[in-house]
């Protein structure tokens, strides 16, 4: 076994178990950071596959990013776990069935001809001093420009979704208006006023 | 360019090693005499009134979703940016587009005064 | 050439000693991870002392001045070591209702992103552990973890203060993120590589040329934002001592909380760093262009006004100075101008300016741009 | 670098359509509730545009842009001035409701719009990358607008419901594409079908693409088994929502159906054949038979959606362009129908009251004659009573099947639906035999009336003469 190989079997690991966390630990707070670490090794086996650009976005969106807020979410919650782990081992049978025969399936199909070695053989390693967020920039802007420009108006239907669905104003609030305070001149808040001395009674 | 990574995952596994033999050095060196009062919540004093765990302002989430939204958006400026020279005026063009449709939506989200923390 | 002098001395001892060769080289990486650790923690010991001779000077104090070594006071030197141990020998208390677990591993997740963003820091050309290619991303990326060890200190401890502290300062660390990403764009558009060190080759040619010019808007951005990226003064509202005590590590004590301690100030090196990196032309030298070119063939003096580490030390050394200055000056921020200042100034400032240095290159306007 | 300036001509609409809903976004920003209908008016505008750019720009030829990730051919000039039409139809109904239920606000018209961009994208995607986006971008919107009635436990309920759903299906088509992807190399459509003609042997590994594939465009389309969601989606929604939920996305979910199988996957016609056959006869039969037990008029229009699914696959499966031209006259015919069912809803309800169930129909009759009329038009069209236009709607789908040599299950469908035709009819008698709840005439606003007016007799109109949309149909499928 080579040396990547080693890598990739212990990230792997490190993955399934983390994933088998997610779902099975009590605590909502330890699943989500269970999740973090399963992006974490993903990313890991990303970059194996040299995707180096896509595993370090992978980190800095969604570990950086997504859990941060699903974190957020998570820790104010109050939601009462037992309660809601009731009729999970209800449901075990028949949902450990599904997983397995999902597995079995996949296994068959997954060991099938097309991925052998001599139909997909291992691409070529790439140069130490290859760009790979160059390669994909070179193609990002100019040939895939049309899904490019839909994705920036996903983004922007998100900011108008998060903005329509979440945002409340709390009535009597009173705002810093930093701008007409900088603005304000002299004469508008001293006034000089002359004073004739006055003799103390 | 995987053997340019090895160093760095030897770093972190370092860095990981680091933290936590400091953190068993204090264990191992430190006293332990644990009494309730030591190790109950600290709040100037007082008893702890209720669990700590509470409900926020609906606010913080709001940040969190805008932040995820532009963290893309600087993920989708990266490969641009170091490439601008190379994919001339129409790359150029393709990301003042861009840019374009997010402002509309900074522009959004600032009159709605989602940006107003309260 | 100081590498080359290192492997003749330990070809003199007998290297590699018959070892495989993936113990060679696990050895050798070894060797450079201490040469970067070592220093860089001694560097966080002494900030901690330079921060309170400092801001002491500052407010006409003193400072520290009384632990030395070898029994002479030596102007307080001794004051990091003697905190270091006199950390090490305190109790570590771990409050009642805490997730244990969590509570511990917490200062790690804080430390170590801080630890591991070094790997691809460039101390010279060439002079690197690890040379990826997407060195400035792998940064940004792996200093984002680090706001999970506040978050999960503040939730672990089960207490209100270091509760309120950690969605603070989460809120602000991940605000001040988008400005500092955008003002780096704006960094890889001008070198036109996403390279640390391809980056600070990109600003060769002296003074005039580095990036602090043409990007100084991103330049200036770059910085607060580091500076709020590492919750130090003026936007430390996740410490806040006078409303909330001291924030997600009022329950910590002893080496954990010495571990956020160390990480809070390698961080600040780090962002220090990479300023000088990104806009200060990193170990290049400011009179490059300046002097003739003969008199960096002198030797000594010629390799002293020359490119070289002791440029970078000297350019980090003054970012720090400035973070040491602000706390010294500025009085804390508003949490809500705090948030204002990040989204409704600097994101907008970093958006137009991102277009203007567009233009500028796509104009190739001299003379930063002039030539591919 | 090479690369060649792209083709905008064909993206006009698309462009426009972005362009005007950034416009209404902003300009919502600057407007209060008074001259809030300014939006409305805009949005309109924007859909009338969008139909003349697209009319002018519809030709008999299919032309491929920016790198073949888009295509506009004739299918998606005709479906796209569907979704338009239908959309502005979706206005004109809901303005009133919205009115009175304080969700008069810019935001419904921009998600909306945001909406008919994603379907206008996905109804001219031809890369997996452009289907998944489009898609992505339509549900949401949907997802959002569902969600808007943000005091209403019920919408939540179901945005939430919705959401979840949706992106498990989203997952599924992902995955899907990424095992087609991994066989064939390709994203892009036309290559994609070249690729799997060509592959030698064992399939396995692309029907198993193909079954995800199916999962994630059932789920769109409410086929069953994917089609828990649409009871409670459609009742918990906003009437005004649910009534553009259940009409414009079953267009664009067409497209996709298309798209993907007769577009990208011919070379497997018959493994999807196979399976869309099951989906289709569990749609028109669960579909049917459920509905029956509905006491809401909601669900029950729901259940009945999910029968027309079944229905609209029914076309399609048939494997010719005969069928394909069935199968969008239906998905178009079902959009009237159903513009024109939940409008009706939208007409009797008012502030603080929503008409859901079906007892708020008894005695309709008495209340107003005429709507009542136009109820049973469009009752009748759905149960497929000629000659209303959802007569023809069935009957070329069964035509398409008959002519597949699938006799068995025409009659299936056949016999489903007379069992349908009994809780149409349900309504019909409650609205013409039972006494009354309420007493009071019936008094919609002037605009709801004409417009359910027109959509009405149009479906009895459409009926009369329905050779011109099925030509249309034809021509646009090539047929």
């Amino acid at each position: 076994m080579s040396f990547e190989q080693i890598i990739f079997y212990i990230f792997s690991a490190i993955l399934v178990a983390a994933a088998v966390g997610v779902i099975t630990v009590r605590n909502p707070v330890h699943a989500a950071l269970f999740l973090v670490m399963c992006f974490i090794t993903t990313s890991a086996l990303w970059l194996l596959l040299e995707a180096e650009f896509l595993a370090i976005t992978l980190v800095l969106v969604y570990v950086g990013a997504v859990m941060v807020l699903f974190l957020f979410v998570v820790m104010m919650l109050d939601i009462n776990i037992a309660k809601m782990r009731e009729g999970f081992t209800g449901y075990l049978p028949l949902g450990a069935l599904v997983a397995g025969g999902t597995i079995a399936v996949m296994w068959y199909v997954a060991n099938n001809d097309y991925f052998n070695l001599t139909n997909m053989p291992p691409p070529e390693r790439l140069a130490a001093d290859a760009s790979n967020t160059r390669m994909l920039g070179e193609q990002l802007y100019t040939t895939y420009v049309y899904p490019f420009e839909i994705a920036a108006v996903i983004l922007l239907l998100a900011i108008v979704a998060a903005i329509t669905l979440t945002l409340r104003h709390r009535t009597g609030t009173r705002y810093q208006k930093i701008d007409q305070q900088v603005r304000v001149k002299r004469d508008e808040r001293v006034r000089m006023v002359k004073m004739e001395s006055e003799e103390r009674k | 360019m995987l053997e340019n990574y090895l160093p760095v995952l030897i770093f972190i596994a370092i860095g990981i090693a680091f933290g936590g033999f400091m953190i068993l050095m204090g264990f191992l060196l430190g006293p332990r005499k644990p009494d309730s009062e030591k190790l109950s919540a600290y709040e100037c004093g007082f008893e702890a009134f209720e669990d700590a765990r509470m409900k926020f302002d609906v606010r913080y989430y709001l940040v969190a979703i805008l932040f995820i939204i532009f963290d893309l958006e600087i993920a989708f400026l990266f490969p641009w940016a170091i490439v601008l020279r190379d994919i001339g005026m129409f790359g150029f063009m393709s990301m003042v587009l861009f840019l374009g449709i997010l402002v509309i939506g900074f522009i959004y989200e600032w009159k709605k005064g989602a940006l107003q923390w309260e | 050439m100081l590498v080359e002098l290192i492997q003749s001395f330990f070809a003199g001892l007998g290297w590699p000693w018959g070892l495989p060769e993936w113990m060679q080289v696990g050895l050798v990486i070894l060797a450079k991870i201490v040469v970067i650790l070592v220093p860089l923690m001694v560097c966080v010991a002494y900030l901690t002392y330079a921060e309170r001779k400092v801001i002491g000077f500052m407010q006409v104090r003193i400072g520290p001045n009384r632990v030395g070594f070898f029994g002479k006071q030596m102007w307080g030197l001794g004051q990091p070591i003697a905190d270091a141990v006199k950390l090490m020998f305190k109790e570590i208390i771990l409050p009642a209702g805490a997730d244990k677990l969590l509570f511990l591993i917490a200062p790690v997740i804080a430390m170590a992103p801080a630890l591991a963003a070094w790997a691809v820091i460039p101390f010279g050309s060439e002079m690197v552990l690890a040379d990826v290619d997407a060195s400035l991303l792998y940064v940004l990326a792996i200093t984002s973890i680090g706001v999970y060890g506040i978050i999960i200190a503040g939730w672990a401890s089960n207490s209100k203060y270091p509760f309120i502290s950690a969605m603070r300062s989460a809120a602000q660390i991940v605000s001040y993120e988008i400005a500092m990403g955008f003002a780096l764009v704006g960094v890889l558009m001008a070198a036109g590589s996403i390279n640390l060190g391809d980056i600070v080759a990109a600003q060769q040619g002296g003074f005039w040329q580095w990036f602090w010019l043409p990007l100084l808007p991103l330049f200036v951005i770059y910085f607060i934002s580091g500076v709020a990226e590492t919750n130090r003064a003026p936007f430390d509202v996740a410490e806040g001592e006078s409303e909330i005590v001291a924030g997600f590590h009022v329950e910590y004590s002893g080496m954990p909380f010495a571990v956020f301690f160390l990480a809070e100030y390698a961080n600040m090196i780090l962002i220090s760093v990479l300023a000088s990196l990104l806009f200060l032309g990193g170990w290049l030298s400011p009179l490059e262009g300046l002097l003739p070119e003969s008199v960096f063939e002198i030797t000594l003096l010629g390799s002293l006004l020359g490119p070289g580490l002791h440029w970078l030390v000297v350019k980090t050394l003054i970012f720090l100075f400035f973070y040491l200055w602000f706390r010294a000056t500025f009085p804390r921020y508003r949490y809500d101008q705090i948030m204002r200042l990040g989204w409704k100034v600097f994101i907008p400032l970093t958006i137009v300016w991102i277009l203007v240095v567009g233009v500028m290159i796509i104009t190739g306007t001299p003379p930063w741009f002039d030539v591919a | 670098m090479n690369f060649d300036m792209p083709n905008f001509l064909p993206a006009m609409p698309e462009m426009f359509v972005l362009g005007m809903t950034s416009l209404i976004l902003i300009i919502d920003l600057f407007l209060n509730e008074r001259t809030r209908v300014v939006s409305y008016l805009l949005a309109q505008a924007t859909l009338v545009g969008a139909f003349i750019l697209s009319l002018s720009l519809y030709s008999g030829n299919a032309e491929l842009s920016f790198s073949d990730t888009f295509v506009l051919d004739p299918m998606a000039g005709v479906l796209k001035m569907a979704v338009y039409a239908t959309v502005f139809m979706v206005f004109l109904y809901s303005h009133s409701y919205l009115r009175e239920r304080g969700l008069f606000r810019g935001e419904f018209f921009v998600l909306a719009l945001f909406g008919v961009l994603g379907m206008m994208v996905l109804i001219s995607a031809h890369s997996f990358l452009t289907i998944y986006l489009g898609l992505e971008l339509m549900s949401l919107a949907l997802y959002a607008m569902v969600a808007m009635q943000r005091d209403s436990r019920t919408a939540s309920e179901a945005a939430m419901k919705y959401f979840i759903l949706g992106a498990m299906a989203s997952a599924m088509l992902l995955y899907g594409m990424s095992m087609l992807y991994g066989v064939t190399g390709t994203l892009e459509l036309t290559e994609l079908s070249r690729a799997v003609q060509q592959t030698q042997g064992d399939r396995l590994l692309l029907v198993f693409g193909l079954v995800f594939l199916l999962v994630g465009v059932a789920f769109k389309l409410g086929a069953v088994p994917f089609h828990m969601w649409v009871p409670d989606v459609y009742h918990g929604a906003p009437t005004a929502v649910t009534l553009f939920i259940s009409t414009a996305p079953k267009l664009a979910g067409f497209a996709m159906l298309m798209r993907l199988m007769v577009d990208g996957l011919p070379g497997l016609q018959p493994q999807w054949h196979d399976i869309l056959v099951l989906l289709a006869v569990l749609s028109i039969g669960v579909g049917n038979v459920v509905a029956i037990a509905q006491t809401n008029i909601k669900r029950m229009l729901a259940y009945s959606g999910i029968s027309h699914a079944g229905f609209l696959l029914l076309g399609v499966l048939s494997g010719t362009p005969e069928g394909y031209a069935a199968g969008m006259f239906y998905a178009i015919v079902y959009t009237i129908m159903g513009l024109g069912g939940f409008g009706m809803v939208i007409l009797m309800s008012r502030a603080g009251f929503e008409a859901e169930q079906l007892e708020d129909y008894k005695g309709l009759n008495q209340r107003s004659p005429w709507f009542a009329l136009m109820m049973l038009f469009i009752m009748f069209s759905m149960a497929g009573v000629p000659p209303f236009i959802g007569f023809w709607a069935k009957l070329a789908v069964l035509q398409a099947v008959v002519s597949a040599n699938l006799m068995w299950l025409a009659a299936v469908a056949v016999i489903f639906s007379v069992i349908g035709a009994f809780f149409y009819l349900r309504v019909i008698k409650l609205m013409y035999f039972d006494q009354a709840r309420e007493q009071g005439s019936l008094k919609p606003g002037a605009d709801l009336a004409v417009v359910l007016s027109a959509n009405a007799i149009g479906i009895l109109a459409l009926g009369a003469f329905p050779g011109a949309l099925m030509a249309l149909c034809l021509q646009a499928m090539g047929a």
